[in-house]
């Protein structure tokens, strides 16, 4: 049986289910206990996991990450939330550089299994500091596991197998998909890490896209099969491990492909899949790759301009569409 | 004493006052009524504000002040002209007290063309240079080292510039506010730092998760400095509190660290009730809201009632007409996404 | 007349070019002054432009950029060191979130001339947080400008140019070219940032190379001339702005291009660079783009393994001929 | 009292010591050459290490604890095994003297294949969990926040571990020491910081860049813990001081912030002369060297003039024989470049 739960619920019922079956994982965040989380993603896992295991921080991101780092050495398995993707500025070195590095650094004997929760991305009109899109960010440290998703059933697979990960991951939650819903299967939902999903199959060209861009993707791709064109989309899900497999295979079945990002452009992640897909599949190709992204600027916070910002159906078409022409 | 872009004189009350000790002539009154009215503009802003996010018009998000205006009107009253103010996503009313014209405020807030920032802004990040507001930040602690560099600047530069830097009670335990302070004593640098100690973070009462019970004043003493623990609902205590912090900035004798108690009426942001707090102590502070408060108090101490009564159509007609040319301003076009991201005007990344 | 300095010199014959030229110029850092620096980059700064033009700061990164931001706001230009790159880290949310987003989101209000200049790259055995090649982090953030110069002459005239350029410049020294030497021209030294260097010209192959990685695709190409292979070495200098005019021809030149990237594999900004020339000269090429690049993990300490982790002339050599045959 | 892996106790004296006041009594007096024999171990590794930098065996950089023994010897001798240690780059003796066999230790500055981290880590990076060795952290700060979520761990888990974080004068001035301070404060968390006040970060001396005298012990108050002040070159006080702050941590009664004042004899890292310190300083603490000190004090308490010749002779062979394994420990091979960076033992991005 499914059921229709908001990706926004989904994250509660994922850290239950977790929480439910490994008394060592805890949840800690600047308002996540009392107050069930600012985007009330948490609500009622401190009453019914109790405050010490669902527990409010300080204003002190360094001191959240750290202390789940130090907490994953010792025995816990904890998620810490980051409120804002963009936060994760604030406590970068304890990510990139402590966190990614001392598996490897200490050849092996440091194991880290922790999973940093965030909102991620924009559509709200939050403004430049709180609607970053910075998955390629963590994609570019070395250590980090990496994992975006779209649906509110990926999101529960994919928090699970997270929590469930040894190594740590980043796990960015997008904001605009909060109140969105789909439906979401019953019982214990555990998924893969690593495993891009094709959403929609086209045999005309391949439209890749992450977390809130898949809608966009998909939305797009009706319309353009209006036109006649027909796109398999593929929502990637995880950027490390990234599934490069699935990504191949489109790529060689319709030998054209467009990236569809909501970071602004430079080094973004679609910029890596182009390249893997250039060295690796370059005779497959009809044309270039095509990467479809947020200009390269701070995101602009009023509605209008947000809007004309952020890649949307509409323009996913109009890049189609032009390139077939 | 300059005046602000909408005509009314904001900054510079502090000029005119003749000792650091309030006198109650009639100079000093009329600079607390000059604080009265910035207190009332405050309050109609926010209470606008907060209406126009219930209305749709102002999208994203928006963090009033309601209940902390003693704070900004008695800092705007001592500061200089050419002071600087750096202040967080609860900015509107510094912004606004510092002189920057409320229809392009609130034109920022709903995303208008004529926006302060041109809508790239919005309601976190309200910035006029040309008033001294440089700035809100909405990344806590943020905007304490670049307040502490902007006091270096006027040091170096011999402007006799002070930087008056706002922040939040939460704001005292991220690692901004320590390194800030370290760094504004040991170079010994002309800026005052305001803790609005409104007892929340978002949802959290700060002394949960902080160690000491005054999260700024208990900890001066780790800085070199003194513990300075201040009504923040008394304007009278505010200004007086400023003025002598601003003028030991302006004679090189360092930076202070100010904590005023006070507190937000309604919630954290935009619609958030505030329900997590006991009802009977938003009950108390509200029976002790600066601005009746301080009403009554002026009336005993020699304003008319008509006076004051003037304030406050004075001030109804300011935000009115503010609201109406701010509605009236069209979006801003497709065309200012690529603008004023360098220097050269445009956001070129290649040749 | 042409003189022979080392790469370290070079930085402080720049800064002390252009604080002698203006008196806003202003350096702070760890160790900058009293002791000239870890890397002994400014010794007898302070000397010449007195303690407080020259100044040690507290172990307080934040502090240090967020005072550099500040006085750039109200008048000075300073000048900020972060002893390492991977510090950055620790101050990354004032460089990313706020040094780079400021003008933006002022509309243009906040004007701020500021250089951040540190010490990138690895070759000297310092293990994984002190080694790291990051000018892909800072690439990545809309608003900020990316210099990162191979040669003597270039620093001094890059360092010029950041400083005297409006916006805020993240200035990438690499640590194992301070003791390297080269030519330099008398005089007063100001460089345009934005522009990349043909270093050396050959027919066949386009190596694209930045800061320590381009002494070694000069090494790779000299050995692979050897061989009947002539290669086209750009040394890209800036990665914003972007000198993709240069790119752009000298792969329409040679039909293939190699990217040489010190930085682990995941976007790095040779995937820009490839999905570049991919969108603007897919049919100009021969084959795909090929990206050399350091294997995406941290790096390790000893001798050993770093020298075997680092691309190598002969690394680039191999792959060359290899696609080549 | 557990064996480390060379077959020398380290860790554990602490467990026979009767009563919190030290007791000259035949247990104590051994727990104290047990002290002597881990600084004289502990000065002969980092003499060695020198020499092998000057030699060019060690490569890259080194940083020194010459001179700091007795804080890291009373601190090993007052742990329980099972207790966790977090230090700096200037960690080689913390994770020494917590029982990493010292061949692997050099052997990792080496650059070898049977180095403590395989030759990923290096001197800066010296992590032996099997010993509770947690790692050298080489950006400062960094590891407080870290060694509070062990803390957290141990007190959620019940294990009755102490975390201790030892940390350099310069790293009381980043944001990280105060966000760690607070949380470790607010959780009433089992660790100890241990601020080893050695008077200069790399070249810049301490006070010259921070706000109060003692870095530490003046901030203390700040996160509502008492200032702890100590001799660090006495290695009796400091057990002492261990001890407690240990014993407190355990009975679930918080954390501690010690600041033990000390002085490193050599520069900072590599062949830095150290010469920017005045020479009648740098003689005045030499005149306190904690471990010719120690030697007397134990001499004329009881220990006989035999034993410690012997603890002198035995370290100088465990040295001695561990520089000749390490010597003759072959290069890791390239194979290891791509192993253990994910739990999977391997580091593949995609599949
Ligand atoms: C570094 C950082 N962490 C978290 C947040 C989210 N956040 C925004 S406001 C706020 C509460 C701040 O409380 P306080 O400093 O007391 O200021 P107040 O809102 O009460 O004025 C939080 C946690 C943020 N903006 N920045
Ligand atoms: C965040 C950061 N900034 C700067 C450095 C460079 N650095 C390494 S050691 C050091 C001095 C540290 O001094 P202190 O904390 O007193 O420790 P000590 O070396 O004296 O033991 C500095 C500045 C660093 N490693 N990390
Ligand atoms: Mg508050
Ligand atoms: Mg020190």
């Amino acid at each position: 049986m499914a059921e229709l739960i908001t990706y926004r619920d989904a994250v509660g019922r994922a850290l239950a289910q977790e929480m439910e079956r490994d008394e060592t994982v805890y949840l800690i965040g600047e308002d996540v206990a009392a107050a069930g989380g600012v985007f009330k993603t948490t609500p009622g896992l401190r009453e019914r996991f109790g405050p010490r295991r669902v527990r409010d921080t300080p204003i002190s991101e360094e001191a959240i990450i750290g202390a789940a780092m130090g907490a994953a050495m010792n025995g816990l398995r904890p998620v810490a939330e980051i409120m804002f993707s963009d936060f994760l500025a604030t406590c970068w070195d304890m990510i990139a550089n402590q966190i990614a590095k001392t598996r490897y650094m200490t050849d092996g004997q440091v194991e880290l299994p922790l999973v940093i929760r965030t909102a991620n991305g924009a559509g709200v009109r939050f403004g430049a500091q709180h609607s970053q899109s910075l998955e390629n960010w963590a994609m570019a440290v070395p250590g980090l596991k990496v994992v975006a998703p779209s649906t509110p059933q990926d999101l529960i697979e994919l928090l699970a197998a997270s929590i469930r990960d040894p190594d740590p991951v980043v796990f960015f939650e997008h904001k605009a998909l909060y109140p969105t819903s789909g439906p979401v299967d019953d019982g214990e939902l555990v998924g893969e890490l690593g495993k891009a999903a094709v959403v929609r199959t086209g045999g005309d060209v391949t439209i890749v896209a992450l977390a809130a861009m898949v809608p966009k993707a998909v939305a797009a791709a009706e319309i353009l099969a209006l036109q006649g064109v027909e796109a398999t989309v593929v929502d990637l899900r995880c950027l490390v491990p990234l599934d490069t497999q699935t990504l191949l295979k489109a790529c060689s079945q319709t030998g054209r492909v467009f990236t569809v990002e909501e970071n602004p452009r430079l080094c973004g992640w679609g910029a890596e899949i182009s390249s893997i897909i250039m060295e690796e599949a370059f005779f497959d190709l009809d044309q270039p790759v095509v990467r479809i992204t947020t200009d390269h600027i701070p995101l602009p916070s009023a509605d209008a301009l947000e809007d004309a910002t952020i890649p949307s159906a509409e323009r996913i078409v109009d890049i189609v569409s032009r390139t077939l022409d | 004493m300059p005046a602000s872009a909408n005509g009314h004189p904001r900054n510079g009350g502090a000029a005119e006052a003749g000792s650091p000790d309030r006198q109650h002539g009639a100079a000093d009154l009329a600079r607390r009524i000059h604080i009265y009215r910035m207190m009332v503009e405050a309050r109609l802003f926010e209470e606008t504000a907060y209406r126009m996010f219930l209305g749709g018009l102002v999208k994203g998000t928006a963090h009033l002040a309601i209940g902390q205006e003693a704070i900004a009107s008695a800092f705007a009253a001592a500061m200089k002209p050419d002071d600087l103010t750096f202040c967080t996503y609860r900015g509107h009313i510094h912004t606004l007290l510092r002189g920057a014209p409320p229809s392009r405020l609130l034109a920022e807030l709903f995303g208008r063309d004529s926006g302060i920032c041109g809508g790239k802004g919005g309601s976190m990040h309200l910035t006029d240079t040309s008033a001294g507001a440089m700035g809100c930040y909405a990344i806590v602690g943020a905007h304490l080292p670049i307040a502490v560099g902007a006091a270096w600047a006027a040091a170096e530069r011999g402007t006799g510039q002070t930087a008056v830097c706002f922040f939040g009670d939460g704001a005292t335990n991220i690692g901004a506010f320590h390194e800030a302070l370290n760094m504004a004593a040991v170079w010994s640098l002309p800026v005052v730092f305001v803790c609005e100690n409104n007892q929340y973070m978002e949802y959290t009462p700060i002394r949960s998760v902080t160690a000491v019970e005054n999260p700024a004043a208990d900890r001066a003493g780790a800085y070199g400095l003194d513990a300075i623990l201040v009504d923040g609902n008394d304007a009278d205590q505010m200004f007086d509190t400023a003025r002598s912090a601003i003028e030991k900035a302006r004679q090189g004798e360092g930076p202070s660290l100010i904590e005023a108690a006070t507190y937000r009426h309604g919630g954290h942001s935009r619609a958030d009730p505030g329900d997590y707090r006991p009802v009977d102590e938003v009950a108390s502070w509200k029976a002790r809201d600066p601005i009746p408060t301080y009403r009554e108090r002026l009336l005993s101490e020699g304003a008319s009632a008509e006076q004051l009564d003037d304030v406050e159509a004075t001030a109804e007609e300011v935000i009115n007409a503010a609201v109406e040319e701010a509605r009236a301003a069209p979006a801003p076009p497709a065309s200012v996404i690529g603008t004023n991201l360098w220097a050269d005007g445009g956001s070129a990344w290649r040749n």
